[in-house]
């Protein structure tokens, strides 16, 4: 099991709550982890594939082959108050 | 204080307001060299984009937030000729007027204060996870703001 | 406050020290529109070009220096998109480590403030008629700064 | 007789004098003014035709040609604390 955790217009999307909790199995990524998250709340897929919603593990930005494991800290990032962050750095 | 206490003073995130003149004075500690201070003090304005704004809600994402502002002081110490710089950035319910997020560099010479302040507050807005909502009179809107 | 007294306050040579934090509210009571706060904040170093500095007196030209800062704060108001300019300069004894000059510039936004302000303390130090004695371990020196 | 105001260094080299007093006809520009101070005080004299020092009329700078006449505030004026003066404007 991993916690997802939202922010902002993401948490809006999941009906206000601050995190998801996944099933997800061994050897994952990003890419399983937006899978999953699209299934419950399609409109964040959405959003995520057109890049308005970044993911970050451990508190970085991260692609979609980032490997996820039981304990990462992943979260989804909407468009900062600032503007949009720049992409995996 | 330690160093790493000092140095936790000198980027933070905090729901109460600051004063400019006492963050001004922990920069200053840091060093009898510094001559220049360019400061940047953004304030919550009272329309944006067209829309009258009543008040604005910032979160952060806890953690996170303090460790891309830990970067921004560290990457403009390395990369910039300035002895000190400091962040503060407040989460919360914000009244129109009041301040929001506070930088400091501080330099033996101006211009490379200047340099370090608006480089950092530029990729404040870029890289740091904060969001911001705004309350309007005709309801509550997650916003970003294109500089 | 008539508008005359209001900009006099908004552009002063003056022998006491100033609180930056109080100086940033009378721009900030301008206007509800400012979001974007450049501040400059010139402070006594303690050496200049190689010898060490234990105090610096400033003297002004009485009249020609409030002109001269008037015609800065006017031309910062009419070619930069801000919305306020405050200008303070000290003058008399000066302890290494205090203020010794202030800019403020309040805009919408902040590269415009960014610019205004440093545009403001560039001109002052080109037209500003003030004079800077250091004191020195060797006796007491006139200078100039070169930027 | 006009006052001329001294300042900084230029106050030094005059013996700590804040201003001078001199005699100056009808019809003078600053030409005359700087012919005077010359006289009395060689070194400043020098600084002015060397540009270190400037002249001022009426809290403007002023150039050579720049009429003076009796009730005029003329100043001389060392460089700046922030640096030269870029001269006449």
């Amino acid at each position: 099991m991993i916690t997802v955790r939202l922010f902002g217009m993401t948490k809006s999307l999941a009906d206000n709550q601050s995190s998801l909790t996944l099933a997800l199995g061994k050897n994952q990524s990003v890419k399983n982890v937006i899978e999953l998250v699209k299934k419950r709340y399609p409109k964040i897929g959405e959003l995520i594939y057109q890049k308005k919603i970044l993911v970050s593990v451990n508190q970085e930005i991260a692609h979609d082959d980032t490997r996820v494991q039981e304990g990462d800290e992943v979260a989804l990032l909407p468009p900062f108050a600032g503007g949009t962050p720049a992409g995996p750095r | 204080m330690s160093t790493a206490e000092q140095n936790e003073l000198l980027v933070r995130v905090q729901r109460e307001d600051f004063s400019v003149d006492a963050e001004i004075n922990r920069v200053r500690s840091r060093s009898r060299r510094i001559g220049g201070i360019s400061i940047f003090l953004g304030t919550a304005r009272d329309h944006s984009k067209g829309r009258d704004v009543d008040g604005i809600t910032f979160e952060h994402y806890e953690g996170m937030a303090q460790k891309k502002l830990r970067e921004i002081r560290e990457r403009a110490l390395k990369d910039f000729d300035i002895l000190e710089l400091l962040i503060v950035h407040r989460y919360g319910e914000i009244t129109i007027g009041e301040n929001i997020v506070l930088i400091i560099a501080g330099a033996e010479h101006r211009a490379d204060a200047f340099r370090a302040c608006k480089w950092a507050i530029d990729e404040l807005k870029q890289i740091t996870p904060i969001w911001k909502l705004e309350h309007t009179p005709s309801g509550e809107v997650w916003v970003e703001e294109h500089p």
